[in-house]
């Protein structure tokens, strides 16, 4: 489908339209805090943000769900599947950051033993991305790992603010019915403003990325570890606001004759996160923890799913780790260390 | 396996049998008798066991698939939720969620000799393998058996054990750490004991299972005996939750032992870096 | 076989209980719980065919825990404990549910709901008893010797009653002889007998009895330990020892309160108190013509509220030895109220009347004055029968004053981990039921040390104290019911609150496998479980009344109510 | 102020009793100030010294428990009283640590400043003390702003800045002080003025924002328990779900625990990232424990917390 | 003497108290009001602990949150603890949670502190029907969100 335009104030309405058919969950400010969250109207929505602070992920693999209930009556045991979506889901103002995670975290949850509640989640929702505004962030490095924030890829529609039009991608047949569905407020560009109506290029500082796994991989046993662990507290936020982790837990809540079984979000930097009933703990201290996060991002994911590093720069992590400790930071460290290619 | 994943099937215990004072052997068979027939797994594989309200745990299936309809789960009560197993009694319900893992490599020692080396509640993983050889004995080399436990009462599989020391085509070994008055076979840690018995290496494959620190002496024996990294063979005991290699615990390097393994050989195991610190 | 396999015996004890709860749906209900082997009901289960109906069934259906729904574990946990050890189950591993005093007794309108209730208290019974764990009573041996703290009236007649029994006993006293205050008294009441007749004989044998060591001129430095085990470091001119001694009993006595500040006392030569008087008029001085006694005098005051309960004997006594020596003297006694109670006192009283003592009340608000400069020659006092003032000629005032605490109890208490009362005694553990000996076991108190007693008061508490104090050391060891504090040392993270709280000091930081934790002494435990509640992560559990085991109750009970939340 | 800090840490490094010293560096971003370790003397100039040092540093002396060397500390008034309570608590000696206090005028709430400027913290590239205003540089031009329209709650009633016994001292401490009617207890009352079922409302809908990523404990210097009794599993008080009902369980044992311990550093409200205001719970408790007990956390290493001592004279509404 | 309390069905809502009672004082006083067949609200579930100062404040926030209506720890009086010194503990845990509780928007009435002796079997009594009264008046403690309703709770 190729480029079209769509005017500021026709993409309320457009989005109301489509709040009647789906169920429009887009960002919205609550206590100074952005989340994406359902909306009635698009009124609710705002646009005045550089990203959410808990990633779109959580709309995918929630903080908590309920996986089914068991009710015990008399001998017999029934459970009961929980279903995790009520109705088809569009989301609106997700960032190409975020879209790229999720593509990422296909790769765990719908692989040979596909997660049917991720999987149910994804097929029916669709994405109409945002680009960022520009300039970027200056926290934000999406680019260096391979993330355009201008690139429709991965996404269903792609809006891109130029002044007073949005240009619409419509990749997917997915999206293309949501353009169908508000097809009176939709123009196709002239061939004047196919040239001038460009967003300006996304100029954004690189970290050198080269080599960066097999740097890693030599410093396993390497001090380094200790010295970058000390600030750290060893608190979930940095898993809890990452697009890309997805660990968790699954625990019974009530009594053995009737509850549920809840999945929710843990982190591999909690002490107990691997402790065994045995006593013994395969990353006993904050050292291999630390390690262990950074080696999952950058070695064993891409080593394990054959995809690029498990990161997309959001650098959601970096804000908000009370203890300072930075991704960006790691980076930097790993690539200074002799690598292949300077031997 | 269901569709979903996390969707435990309902089991009834069909019989429970106390092997030692802590440990326990649950009979148990779906309740929905199309799936008794179609729960298809592999000797070295386990499945997640839960009791509703409490939890799940992850224990490896005793049995072995050539013995048609019934699993058996050998439980120690250690954590919450295998003291709420202890609990159960014949008739009760539980949910069963599998088979999960890889399995021992059966068919890549077709015509080897086969050494087991089994430490205390390691016995039953190791046992699922044995009783699969001795089914299709004509399939497999020689059999060694080398067993050991703390004490006479903590062997599991007591009448078992019998049976296999009265097979002629197995070599039987079973030592106990302490001996007491009702014992008269060997007694002593399992490492020295396998070092007198000294099983030559050629054209053999070891499989060893039992707490961390026997096994870490027992591959150093069997290295010195000559047994090359591939041809040791262990499964792994880590924190495992989700058992479908998606809740990020039981990582080792890139592998998760709960898809990749439980069952690895020695020579993976080092590849890995920290694998072998566990 | 199930781990666990909990009996229940549902009673009717007669109709109090199935007069109102309708005791065999109890027992229906109890067989659906969790773990629930078998359940039985009895008319009396505390009858000997109820008691051999929960042996039997411990031994058939091979039951490790037994749950019985009756009365009060106050009065009958003892028995059925007993059944349980007779079937070989520890006795620990046994749960009381009250379904009569908490139930059927006092909801007798409404045996629906008494049914209901009691069926819910049955179900946390049974979610407790799941959790129980067998328990072995701590023994610590005791060190069979006695320290007396002392060597008063009191303290000798406690150290002879201990010695006459065989035990060892150390006697510490500060003076460089044994007596105590009543050295200073020349007479004693009620017969004016002198007081050597009846201290020296006892001093006698107490220096005498090979079993008491007595450490004259010395003090307690320091006391450490707990019953059976005390280590006693007493300082005698410089050097100190150690003494190793089962039971401690404090008979430090009190002393008589120099009245600073109050009728001119320390201001004018001849205004004495009682002992003074003894002193100085009993060697031999000459008695003096006029003499005025004060009553009550630093007593019954707001600063000083109590009675000193025999000072007043004290007045009556000296007055009498005034009036026998020079019957012509003019003895008058200002009193508040005269405590002349019982047979010797009230005699006393009547004949120091006869004598032609004269006994005038004064007014507290208005109290007598002394008059007179350098020397007291009179005292001003209004005369509330003739409403008007009078001035009464005295040579000489004696002041009555009370017996007060000694300032060094505080020290000897914060060793001893005991209390003080408001007024600076020692406090015992219980005004009527345990009145010589503390709450901290092994720690007894006889004599003034408690409050003012007199000779024959001192002579009885002595030998209770002694009494009390010898059974521990009699039997040589000291059982403590098994419901003691214990700190799972490897997640102790050292913070201290338990040792805070501990009325009884049985918990201590010390160095252990898991670096510096909290111990507690099994011994000193006495169960009360302030330092669990105290301690954030849970680490210090009591045993019989342990977190999970009352969580679960509560989870029992919620659960019980919205279907689906208990363990 | 920043050479003077770090000419003593490089002396103090030099005679190598200490293992590191533990203050405040450049993040990311100039408004990023993070915690930074000092091992080694060439680090010491990365060292500042500013209104943007937030975090409480105090916390991360318990690291130091194991290592036979001390540890140096830069530390504000306010946090100082966390090594007095930690010290109280046995769990570390006070000779262990070198505790250097700095004079404080006041700290930026990145939250008020972003409200006040209308601009994200990335844009502000410096901020400077100016007695009672703030020099807060954005994009090039510098602009003055009062300090009572962004300073952090607890810098509006600063007290015992100087009832520390410090090692060093940077200049002379002594509290901060700024004229505002806004009272110490100011949003607690507020609260406590709400109707019950407001207020009941007001706290489920935090409780129902928390995502229990454990943030509030893991910064608080009061939770320093080995083994959290939430990670307990006999019995086990809490789900890992984070259900409006087991975080509220969660926040008010937290709580408890921490009656009569916190030191009103305001940590766990700043780190939280769903804001929740963590600081007015224990601001209430603060409130009740000075005015039931008459005592005040961090002031002496002596005494005895509030919740395990007692009065015979103490209030009993409950006779 | 307890009134005979009337239990005429009203919205037929039974609040349901947990009490936690010393085995020393308020149990025994308990044990009397029974003896006297003091006749009182069955809504009480009494936990037998050794001393009041064993009762955690864990214990009480677990048992509202998890939906019980009411909580009333009962004690020995200040000064006639068996253990010289729990109720005193008691005493500042229970103001302490108290004020904290209604902070949160807890009705106060749900957590009481009393202090009953041995002797005092009508005190126990009268305290139940107050208490229960109290309570039966509040309406059920609603324990919201996901705990028990098994929708599930996710967002």
């Amino acid at each position: 489908m190729d480029r079209k335009k769509i005017s500021k104030a026709d993409l309320g309405r457009w989005l109301d339209t489509i709040a009647g058919k789906y169920e429009l969950i887009g960002p919205t400010e609550d206590e100074g805090i952005i989340q994406f969250g359902p909306v009635q109207s698009s009124a609710e929505l705002t646009l005045e943000y550089a990203n959410s602070l808990i990633p779109p992920k959580s709309l995918f693999f929630p903080p908590v769900e309920s996986l089914f209930a068991f009710r015990k009556r008399g001998e017999e045991i029934q459970l009961e599947e929980t279903k995790p979506l009520q109705q088809d889901r569009v989301i609106f103002g997700i960032r190409n950051c975020d879209v790229g995670s999720l593509s990422l975290l296909d790769r765990v949850f719908c692989d040979d033993l596909e997660d049917s509640y991720y999987r149910e989640r994804r097929e029916r929702t669709t994405l109409i991305a945002l680009a960022c505004p520009t300039p970027p962030r200056s926290s934000c490095f999406c680019t260096t790992f391979g993330i355009d924030p201008l690139s429709p890829a991965g996404s269903d529609i792609l809006l891109t603010d130029v002044g007073d039009v949005y240009l619409v991608d419509a990749v997917t047949d997915k999206g293309e019915e949501l353009v169908a569905l508000g097809e009176g407020l939709f123009a196709p560009l002239t061939e004047g403003e196919e040239k001038e109506l460009q967003p300006p290029p996304v100029d954004m500082p690189q970290l050198d990325v080269r080599e960066l796994r097999e740097r890693l991989e030599a410093l396993w046993e390497d001090e380094y570890w200790e010295k970058l662990s000390l600030p750290c507290l060893g608190c979930g936020i940095c898993t809890y606001v990452c697009p890309t982790c997805h660990c968790f837990d699954i625990s019974d809540v009530g009594s053995t004759s009737d509850g549920v079984r809840y999945r929710c979000w843990d982190s591999c930097m909690y002490s107990d996160f691997a402790l065994m009933v045995s006593g013994e703990n395969p990353r006993p201290t904050k050292r291999e923890r630390t390690r262990n996060r950074y080696f999952h991002k950058f070695s064993t994911f891409p080593s394990r799913y054959g995809t690029g590093y498990a990161c997309v720069g959001c650098a959601r992590c970096l804000v908000h780790c009370p203890g300072g400790v930075e991704i960006t930071e790691v980076i930097k460290d790993i690539s200074a260390k002799e690598g292949v290619s300077d031997r | 396996m269901t569709a979903n994943i996390y969707l435990p099937s309902i089991a009834t215990v069909r019989e429970v049998r106390p092997e030692t004072p802590d440990t326990s052997t649950y009979v148990v068979s779906f309740d929905d008798p199309q799936l008794r027939e179609s729960f298809a797994y592999e000797p070295g594989q386990f499945a997640e066991l839960s009791i509703f309200g409490v939890g799940e745990c992850p224990i490896g299936i005793a049995s072995s698939p050539t013995r048609e309809g019934l699993l058996e789960f050998c439980v120690r009560a250690v954590g919450t939720v295998t003291d709420a197993l202890h609990d159960l009694e014949v008739g009760d319900k539980l949910g069963v969620r599998g088979p999960l893992g890889n399995s021992w490599p059966t068919t890549e020692i077709e015509g080897k000799d086969l050494l087991f080396i089994g430490g205390g509640i390691g016995l039953p993983p190791l046992r699922s393998l044995i009783q699969y050889v001795l089914d299709n004995r004509d399939r497999y080399g020689a059999v060694q058996i080398v067993y050991g436990a703390r004490s006479p009462q903590d062997l599991v599989y007591k009448e078992e054990l019998k049976e296999w020391e009265d097979l002629p085509d197995v070599d039987f070994h079973v030592t106990v750490d302490a001996g007491d008055d009702t014992w008269d076979g060997a007694v002593g840690f399992v490492p020295p004991f396998l070092k007198d018995i000294n099983p030559s290496p050629t054209n053999k494959v070891a499989f060893t299972c039992g707490p961390p620190i026997m096994i870490k002496l027992v591959v150093e024996a069997l290295e010195e005996m000559g047994y090359a990294d591939a041809d040791i063979i262990t499964t792994l005991e880590m924190k495992m939750k989700c058992g479908v290699g998606k809740c990020g615990r039981c990582n080792i390097g890139d592998k998760y032992i709960c898809r990749d393994g439980p069952v690895f050989s020695f020579e993976e195991l080092r590849s890995i870096p920290g694998a072998l610190e566990v | 076989m199930p781990k666990t396999r909990v009996g229940v015996f549902v009673c009717h004890c007669g109709n109090n209980i199935g007069g109102v709860v309708r005791v065999p749906e109890v027992v229906e209900y109890a067989r659906t719980l969790p773990n629930v082997a078998c359940v039985e009901d009895n008319l009396y289960t505390c009858s000997e065919e109820g008691l051999s109906s929960i042996r039997e069934q411990i031994a058939e259906h091979g039951l490790n825990r037994v749950v019985v729904a009756s009365c009060t574990p106050r009065t009958h946990e003892p028995l059925f404990r007993e059944a349980c050890e007779q079937a070989g189950l520890n006795k620990y591993l046994f749960e009381f549910v009250n379904i009569r005093e908490h139930c059927s007794w006092v909801h007798m309108h409404d045996p629906a709901m008494a049914t209901q209730k009691a069926k819910e208290l049955v179900r946390m019974g049974v979610a407790k008893a799941r959790f129980l764990e067998p328990q072995e009573e701590f023994e610590s041996s005791v060190f069979p010797a006695a320290l007396v703290i002392g060597g008063g009236v009191a303290g000798m007649t406690a150290a002879l009653g201990l010695a006459n029994q065989g035990i060892q006993v150390h006697l510490v006293e500060r003076d460089q002889e044994l007596g105590g205050l009543i050295r200073e008294v020349r007479t004693l009441f009620p017969a004016g007998q002198a007081t050597e007749e009846v201290l020296q004989p006892l001093a006698e044998q107490v220096r005498n009895h090979r079993q008491i060591t007595v450490h004259l001129g010395s003090e307690v430095e320091d006391v450490g330990g707990f019953i059976g085990d005390f280590d006693v470091a007493v300082k005698a001119d410089g050097q100190v020892n150690n003494l190793k001694v089962g039971a401690v009993i404090v008979a430090t006595g009190a002393e008589e309160l120099k009245p600073t500040g109050l009728y001119r006392y320390s201001e004018l030569g001849n205004v004495v108190t009682q002992l003074e008087f003894e002193e100085r008029f009993k060697r031999g001085a000459d008695v003096p013509r006029d003499v005025v006694i004060i009553n009550c005098v630093g007593a019954r005051i707001p600063e000083r509220t109590y009675c000193g309960r025999f000072c007043c004997t004290t007045a009556i006594k000296n007055a009498i030895w005034i009036k026998e020596r020079e019957p012509e003297a003019s003895v008058f006694v200002l009193h508040r109220d005269v405590m002349a109670y019982g047979v010797q006192i009230e005699e006393s009283y009547r004949r120091a009347m006869e004598l032609g003592v004269r006994f005038l009340r004064y007014d507290p608000e208005n109290p007598p004055q002394i008059l007179g400069d350098g020397r007291a020659e009179a005292v001003r006092v209004q005369h509330q029968l003739m409403g008007k003032e009078i001035v009464l000629p005295a040579e000489l005032v004696v002041l009555t004053t009370p017996l007060v605490a000694r300032d060094d109890n505080p020290r000897l208490s914060k060793m001893l981990k005991v209390p003080l009362g408001g007024e600076g005694f020692f406090l015992e553990a219980h005004l009527k039921l345990r009145p010589i000996e503390f709450s901290t076991d092994g720690v007894y108190v006889c004599g003034s040390a408690r409050y003012p007693a007199n000779i024959p008061e001192s002579v009885s508490q002595a030998y209770a104290s002694a009494a009390k104090a010898s059974i521990p050391i009699r039997e040589g060891v000291v059982r403590a019911e098994a419901i003691t504090a214990l700190c799972d040392e490897r997640t102790c993270s050292a913070c201290g609150n338990c040792v805070e709280v501990c009325p009884f000091g049985a918990v201590e930081l010390q160095e252990g496998r898991f670096g510096r934790t909290a111990q507690v002494n099994p011994a000193q435990c006495k169960g009360c479980g302030c330092c669990v509640a105290a301690c954030p992560s849970g680490a210090m559990q009591q045993s019989g009344f342990n977190d999970r085991q009352l969580l679960s109750m509560i989870g029992a009970l919620a659960e019980e109510m919205t279907g689906g939340v208990g363990e | 102020m920043e050479d003077k800090l770090q000419e003593l840490v490089v002396e103090l490094l030099g005679d190598g009793a200490m293992e590191y010293f533990i203050g405040y560096r450049q993040g990311f971003e100039p408004s990023h100030v993070v915690p930074c370790f000092v091992t080694d003397k060439s680090e010491a100039d990365r060292l500042i010294w500013g209104p943007l040092c937030l975090q409480n540093l105090s916390k991360y002396v318990l690291q130091a428990r194991d290592l036979d060397g001390k540890v140096g500390l830069l530390v504000k008034g306010c946090d100082a009283r966390a090594i007095v309570e930690l010290v109280k608590q046995h769990q570390i000696e006070r000779d262990k640590i070198v505790v250097v206090g700095v004079p404080c005028e006041g700290q930026v709430d990145p939250r008020k400043m972003e409200q006040v400027l209308g601009v994200s913290m990335e844009q502000v590239t410096d901020v400077e003390d100016a007695g009672d205003e703030f020099l807060v540089k954005v994009g090039g031009e510098v602009s003055k702003l009062g300090k009572e329209q962004v300073l952090r709650d607890k810098c509006f009633y600063c007290k015992h800045p100087t009832s520390f016994d410090y090692d060093y001292t940077l200049g002379e401490v002594q509290p901060f002080t700024i004229d505002s009617e806004s009272e110490e207890y100011d949003a607690v009352e507020k609260l406590e003025e709400l109707p019950l079922e407001e207020r009941r409302a007001y706290w489920l809908k935090q409780f129902e924002r928390c995502i229990r990523c454990n943030a509030c404990r893991e910064v608080c210097y009061g939770c320093y328990c080995k083994e959290c009794i939430f990670d307990r599993t006999d019995p086990r008080w809490l789900d890992r779900t984070p259900l409006p009902r087991e975080n509220e369980i969660y926040h008010l044992i937290r709580a408890v625990h921490l009656a009569g311990r916190c030191i009103d550093c305001g940590e766990c409200e700043r780190v939280c990232p769903v804001n929740i205001p963590l600081g007015r719970l224990y601001k209430k408790l603060q409130k009740d424990i000075a005015e039931l007990f008459d005592y005040e956390a961090g002031m002496e290493y002596d005494t005895v917390p509030p919740l395990v001592d007692f009065e015979l004279d103490d209030q009993d509404p409950f006779l | 003497m307890a009134s005979e309390s009337s239990d005429e069905g009203g919205n037929g809502y039974e609040p349901k108290i947990l009490v936690f009672a010393c085995n020393w004082c308020s149990y025994a006083g308990a044990d009397l009001a029974g003896v006297s067949r003091l006749q009182m609200p069955a809504n009480c579930r009494i936990i037998r602990v050794m001393c009041s100062g064993r009762v955690r404040p864990e214990f009480v926030v677990t048992a509202l949150s998890k939906g019980l209506d009411g909580v009333l720890v009962l004690g020995c009086h200040p000064g006639e603890c068996h253990y010289s010194e729990g109720n005193y503990f008691t005493r500042r845990r229970g103001l302490l949670l108290k004020n904290l509780l209604q902070f949160v928007g807890i009705e106060p009435e749900r957590f009481q502190v009393r202090w009953v002796s041995a002797s005092e079997g009508a005190k126990f009594a009268d305290t139940v029907e107050q208490v229960t009264e109290q309570i039966r008046a509040l309406g059920p403690n609603r324990p919201q969100g996901g705990m028990h309703s098994t929708e599930p709770g996710d967002r």
